[in-house]
């Protein structure tokens, strides 16, 4: 078979840790080849390898059956070889436009901008999205951020495109057209290399698999021979029982009231109820609104708001800090920008939202240190050590671990926007247990998720939010794909049941 | 170290040593403030003219007292006011750069033309001078010593303590660096950025108040020139020390390095004669150059 | 013979005068130390006060003077420190800027600030026949420049009282500050007799000023100090510079020179010696012009 | 604008209305010059003096041409001298900052000290003059007018319209822009850091040198003070404009904004006779904060 790229015996070393250890896999040219693994497993770890971002420690890199050898990504790219990122790598001060060009400009002496313009409007489109190239990327949402990464690797000319989680934060929607599109891309003749923990769509775009484990190669196989659930069982290693557990039962007790709340220009006049036991899920398509609803509620953003109510009682939240003494927190989805400091270690990451019982009133290391062992224990977080900065921990495991910070406040409440992004299948699992555990001890969580299958399987309720309104609920009874996505893009609406 | 006691063997005798640890206790403590609002992201231009104006009100204050009051009473009412004008105007700066969001460079650069020229007015263009008397009552502060070491060093050496303490192994310390890391990470994981801001100015009005209430007692005096310039030095020594400018990190015990090391070039240079005194200022610069050259190498 | 010490502390060179003190700081220490072989002289700058304290606690500490000669930055701040040294038995000379506590220097050597505004003041009030509007560019918010400026207003005050002052803003005594100041004054007044600029740095800029608005109603500009450049321009005959009046920096010579005597021979040093700011014109310029001096 | 006319009705004149934008000038040359330096996320603190050693350096070559030459040809070869300066000490900082890795605060404070030191030495502290005949010559370069324009004021102009179309029409200005943005990204899109860099500091030099070429014939002189304390309104000017200090984003006609508020609060000062003078500082303290609140709100 002749391979468009090809790995042979790749280490990579981080100071005392080796997390590759003799890869050697080719990618079959003109195909779509998924890698899957576990979180950490070292998958962002090889791309970055063969997109000329990283050098391995040893072994040799193949391109189009010559041994290559990157300094850089330019290096890369110029033999066609383009790395989507998972983590964003874009410009916030510069435009949409601005980012898709970075590096490559139209125009002579002078700047061509309109044309900029132009062909990133026509990248973007050809995503389906309609995004005006002028605006700043600081002001976009992570879902048009990762849109924007990923026009920026098409507007290049690869002949071997390498995605990483491309559509961890996107919705059905968006998926399809990218789907769509690499499809016709595969037609054309370019080779992509697709990572993703969502093995439903693996299986329906690749043509190959490889498993990645704890830094090497598992098996290799044509992804009509595998189901969705022998690739888990492959990743992890055992048998995986099933991913969501039982839905359990809601109580009578309200735990969160909130009455008419608008943020101006992204949510306007919501009012729901959530009660201890339940886990409500808001489900909507990419720029419904989900997210701002939620800033606004915390007080992060402008807002008016009729009335909170937390366990009864009528609150004001003003600041995070206001709904954190309230019992109730939120976990953001940009875990880079809003949720972890990337260049802390993962000791004050962790403890940063309670630090008050580690001081007494000097702060306790030792103390942190301990609780430290004991999340990375209870979340499943791995590292090779524990004295790195957060920006060293592979994607999943950041994830993991902005989830521990906000359950160390042991809230009523707890919001979790988009809490799987970027999480391998045996840790979205555990997080879905835990997520039972705490419905099942009495609190409420709320799932704001852009992954459906995730929303359906998970919560006793949902709540469907299209351009900033509530226009559907569906009790456990109503719940299916079809339902949601006709609410979603507005093809059905309905008067909303009084929840109060 | 070694470079300066070859220069000059009078450099390591304990009187000289002591004389260049007291003159870096202004520097100093006013720095260990500036570690503060540095890390946290802000900067802090007007320390000089704010020391030139506490100096200017603190003198006029016990002066007004006059010898109605003892003079043990006046010195302390004078302390106290000076530590009040000094957490006032970090309380004025941290509120309008919260509240405003204007940059913390616009806002001090804009007072520090403010209290200097309060003080010119103050002073009508010449300087306050401490009555006679209350000069000497006061000036044991800076003179005096305790267990052999002269009370600017141990007034120092606290406010280092206490400010490596309240950085590193408090809660308001470890927000001040997730402030200065990423903001807005900080205000979503409930620390309240705006006040974590305003504390850090208050706290470099009180450092260099406090500073202030060494230096009176030294010169008896504050004229419209006092402090001039003491802001670059402050950042200085603490970027010297291996803070970053641009916030999120940093250590009180590199800026006492930085200061003491800003005053020690400046000592060795007094003690030898061996350049034109003309250049005296290029060699503090090359010296400044080349240990934060060094600095650099043992960070990475 | 036995050895002897001379410390001088003196105001680092950042304008035309204080190059002038610096220079001849270091032309004198040359002259003493080869005159009086068991000398030594030591000359250091300070950039402000409080350096100026520091070094001359150095000065004590380490090089052990005997005696200080310093021209402070300032007088206030000095006081105390100066007091210091004279505890310890330093025989301390105060150039040009008198202590707070007189007691704390053993002989003092000055100019005179007052002097140099009343002498500028009638020589303004001569000039213009007594009547007239001027303007007045000060120097930096000191103490020095309030003595001048009070001393010319007195004499203006008592004697010529129909001479208006139309404005006074500091000019910093700098050359950028004095040509800024002047332009905004030609702005403003349409009719100057005559301009007090104080100083001969500043008169700089505002001769460039009127140059460059050409201006023909100012009678003259009047500086101070004596710069040679100053000095040369009068004794040419210049237009606008008819006269100047002396601030010399010599005067640190004079005290270096007075200082080293007295230790030297034992010769009794006056406790107070002032060198009187004098008014040069054409006829006198010739004796003031120090063409190697850089002030 | 409108309070300064109010003020004084001189202020409208033309004649002031010229005087104020010539003297801009030379702030706002270097100002925009600091625009790129700080949109790429440095600084540069020693443009005080690197305009004072430019001037001075000039001045004494110039001298030394003597008559051999014709005066045209010695001005025009001294200010060759200036530019190949201001480059150099660009290229100097620039160098030190990215091979040295050192913060370019640190390394511009120390050259702050250096080439004020070198000027003193060269002037012994006392002036340096240009001979009298070529500054006649010379003169037309900043008395001059083309136009009805000052010459100042045309080369005010041109620079800060290049200095636009450099950074939103250019290759490199887009890359200054992503590299203060984000430094990774920048390298991650291939693009030379460490050059770009370079670059900025070397027009900052070049800025600086040609506010000193319009400089010198002004007064037609160089001594320790020129230059002192421009960095400071250098920087304000282009934070005044809406630069973000952080670096990132930023408007060369922001900075021209900038530097002519600057100089119109003095010269409105000098104007008028309202306050006392001891407050002149205070009141230009008072409007730099207010119109830094005003601007702010113009962004968002
Ligand atoms: N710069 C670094 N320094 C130290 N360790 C690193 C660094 N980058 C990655 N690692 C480690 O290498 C391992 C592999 O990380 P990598 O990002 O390749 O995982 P991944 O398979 O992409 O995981 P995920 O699915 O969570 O994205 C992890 O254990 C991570 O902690
Ligand atoms: N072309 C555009 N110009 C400006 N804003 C846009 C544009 N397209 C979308 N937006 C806004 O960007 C926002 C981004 O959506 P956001 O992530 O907040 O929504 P969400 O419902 O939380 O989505 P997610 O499923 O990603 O959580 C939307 O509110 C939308 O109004
Ligand atoms: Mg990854
Ligand atoms: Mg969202």
């Amino acid at each position: 078979m002749q391979y468009a790229a090809e790995f042979r015996n790749i280490t990579k070393v981080f100071g005392p840790v080796e997390v590759l250890h003799g890869v050697s896999f080719g990618i079959p040219a003109g195909e779509v080849q998924a890698l899957i693994g576990e979180n950490g497993a070292g998958k962002s770890t090889l791309m970055k390898i063969l997109g000329g971002y990283q050098p391995p420690t040893s072994g040799e890199l193949l391109v189009g059956g010559q041994p290559v050898r990157f300094h850089s990504s330019r290096d890369a790219e110029a033999q066609g070889v383009v790395l989507i990122h998972q983590e964003f790598n874009l410009a916030d001060d510069l435009t949409v436009a601005q980012n898709i060009f970075l590096g490559r400009e139209l125009g002579g002496a002078l700047l061509d901008d309109a044309a900029m313009n132009r062909a990133a409007e026509a990248a973007l489109a050809r995503l389906g999205v309609s995004l005006d190239p002028r605006l700043r990327v600081r002001g976009l949402s992570v879902p048009q951020k990762q849109l924007v990464e990923i026009a920026k690797a098409l507007s290049r000319d690869a002949r071997i495109l390498i995605m990483d989680e491309p559509t961890a934060a996107l919705t059905v929607r968006e998926t399809e057209v990218l789907f769509d599109l690499i499809r016709k891309l595969r037609s054309e003749g370019v080779t992509i290399l697709y990572i993703s923990h969502k093995l439903e769509e693996v299986k329906a775009l690749a043509d190959t698999v490889t498993v990645l484990r704890d830094g090497a190669v598992v098996s290799t196989d044509p992804a009509s021979a595998l189901t969705p659930h022998e690739m888990a069982n492959r990743m992890v290693g055992r048998e995986l029982e099933d991913m969501f557990p039982d839905k359990g039962q809601a109580g009578a007790e309200e735990l969160l009231h909130v009455e008419h709340l608008s943020v101006p220009g992204w949510a306007q006049d919501i009012t729901f109820t959530l009660r201890a036991g339940e886990v409500l899920g808001f489900a909507g398509l990419v720029g419904a609104g989900r997210t701002e609803l939620f800033e606004g509620l915390l007080g992060l953003r402008p807002h008016s708001v009729g009335q909170v109510r937390l366990s009864g009682k009528a609150v004001r939240l003003r600041s995070p800090g206001d709904a954190a003494r309230a019992g109730l927190v939120y976990l953001s989805e940009d875990r880079k920008g809003k949720g972890l400091l990337v260049d802390f270690q993962l000791r004050p990451n962790l403890t940063l939202m309670t630090l008050e019982h580690y001081a007494h009133p000097l702060l306790d290391p030792r103390a942190e240190q301990q609780a430290l062992k004991k999340a990375v224990g209870d979340y499943g977080i791995r590292s090779g050590r524990l004295d790195v900065a957060a920006s060293a921990l592979s994607g999943g495991n950041q994830q993991k671990l902005a989830l521990a910070r906000i359950l160390e406040v042991n809230p009523q409440v707890i919001v979790l926007d988009e809490p799987t992004r970027g999480v391998d299948v045996g840790a979205k699992r555990e997080i879905y247990l835990l997520i039972q555990r705490l419905a099942q001890s009495g609190k409420g969580v709320i799932v704001v998720s852009s992954e459906l299958s995730e929303l359906l399987g998970l919560c006793q309720r949902l709540l469907i939010v299209r351009e900033g309104r509530l226009v559907g609920e569906l009790g456990a009874g109503e719940m299916n794909e079809q339902e949601v996505i006709q609410y979603a893009t507005g093809l059905k609406a309905a008067p909303l049941r009084e929840t109060a | 170290m070694v470079v300066a006691t070859l220069l000059n063997h009078d450099f390591l005798t304990i009187s000289n040593l002591s004389n260049v640890l007291t003159r870096a206790a202004f520097i100093g403590i006013i720095a260990v403030g500036a570690t503060f609002v540095i890390i946290s992201g802000g900067i802090d231009l007007s320390v000089g003219s704010m020391a030139a104006l506490i100096a200017g009100s603190m003198i006029l204050v016990m002066n007004a007292l006059g010898p109605s009051l003892g003079s043990v009473a006046i010195i302390a009412i004078g302390m106290l006011c000076a530590l009040a004008i000094g957490a006032a105007a970090g309380l004025l700066h941290g509120t309008v750069i919260t509240r405003g969001r204007i940059e913390p460079f616009i806002v001090t650069l804009g007072t520090l033309g403010i209290f200097r020229s309060v003080l010119t007015y103050l002073s009508q263009g010449g300087s306050i001078s401490l009555n006679n008397d209350l000069s000497d009552a006061y000036s044991p502060v800076f003179y005096g010593q305790l267990l052999g070491i002269p009370i600017p060093i141990l007034v120092f050496a606290a406010v280092a303590l206490l400010g490596g303490l309240i950085l590193n192994r408090t809660r308001y310390g470890r927000y001040v660096q997730a402030t200065g890391s990423n903001e807005q990470v900080a205000r979503y994981a409930a620390v309240n950025v705006a006040q974590v801001k305003v504390v850090t100015y208050v706290i470099q009005g009180l450092c260099v108040a406090l500073a202030t209430l060494l230096y009176v007692p030294r010169l008896g005096s504050a004229s419209p020139s006092t402090g001039l310039l003491w802001e670059l030095e402050a950042i200085a020594a603490v970027i010297i020390g291996g803070t970053a400018l641009k916030g999120g990190a940093g250590r009180i015990w590199g800026t006492v390095v930085g200061a003491i090391l800003l005053v020690t070039i400046e000592n060795v240079l007094n003690l030898t004669s061996i350049i034109s005194v003309y250049l005296n200022a290029a060699v503090q610069g090359v010296v400044i150059i080349i240990v934060a050259f060094m600095q650099r190498g043992k960070r990475t | 013979q036995t050895k002897q010490v001379m410390g001088v502390s003196i105001p680092s060179a950042d304008h035309g005068w204080t190059a002038g003190i610096v220079y001849w700081a270091n032309q004198t220490k040359a002259e003493l130390e080869k005159m009086y072989p068991g000398l030594t002289v030591i000359v250091k700058t300070a950039k402000d006060a409080n350096e100026q304290a520091n070094q001359i606690q150095d000065l004590s500490a380490v090089n052990k003077i005997n005696s200080l000669v310093i021209l402070p930055q300032e007088s206030a701040p000095l006081t105390r420190p100066v007091g210091n040294l004279q505890k310890k038995g330093v025989f301390t000379v105060v150039v040009d800027r008198a202590l707070t506590d007189p007691t704390a220097q053993s002989a003092y050597v000055a100019g005179d600030n007052p002097g140099l505004g009343k002498v500028s003041a009638e020589y303004v009030g001569k000039t213009l026949g007594g009547k007239g509007n001027i303007v007045v560019l000060r120097g930096i918010a000191t103490v020095i420049d309030n003595q001048r400026v009070d001393g010319f207003e007195g004499v203006l005050k008592s004697k010529y009282p129909d001479i208006k002052i139309l404005d006074k803003q500091y000019a910093n005594w700098n050359r950028d500050d004095g040509f800024k100041v002047m332009q905004d004054y030609l702005t403003r007044f349409p009719k100057i007799d005559a301009v007090w600029a104080q100083d001969d740095d500043i008169a700089v800029g505002v001769l460039k000023a009127i140059q460059q608005a050409g201006r023909s109603d100012i009678k003259f500009v009047l500086g101070g100090a004596g710069m040679k450049e100053m000095v040369k321009k009068v004794q040419d005959g210049d237009p606008l510079i008819t006269a100047d009046v002396t601030y010399p920096p010599t005067m640190i010579r004079d005290a270096m020179r007075l200082t080293a005597k007295s230790m030297m021979t034992k010769a009794t040093m006056p406790k107070s010696t002032i060198i009187p700011s004098v008014l040069i014109t054409k006829s006198n310029a010739a004796q003031y012009y120090y063409p190697n001096s850089p002030f």
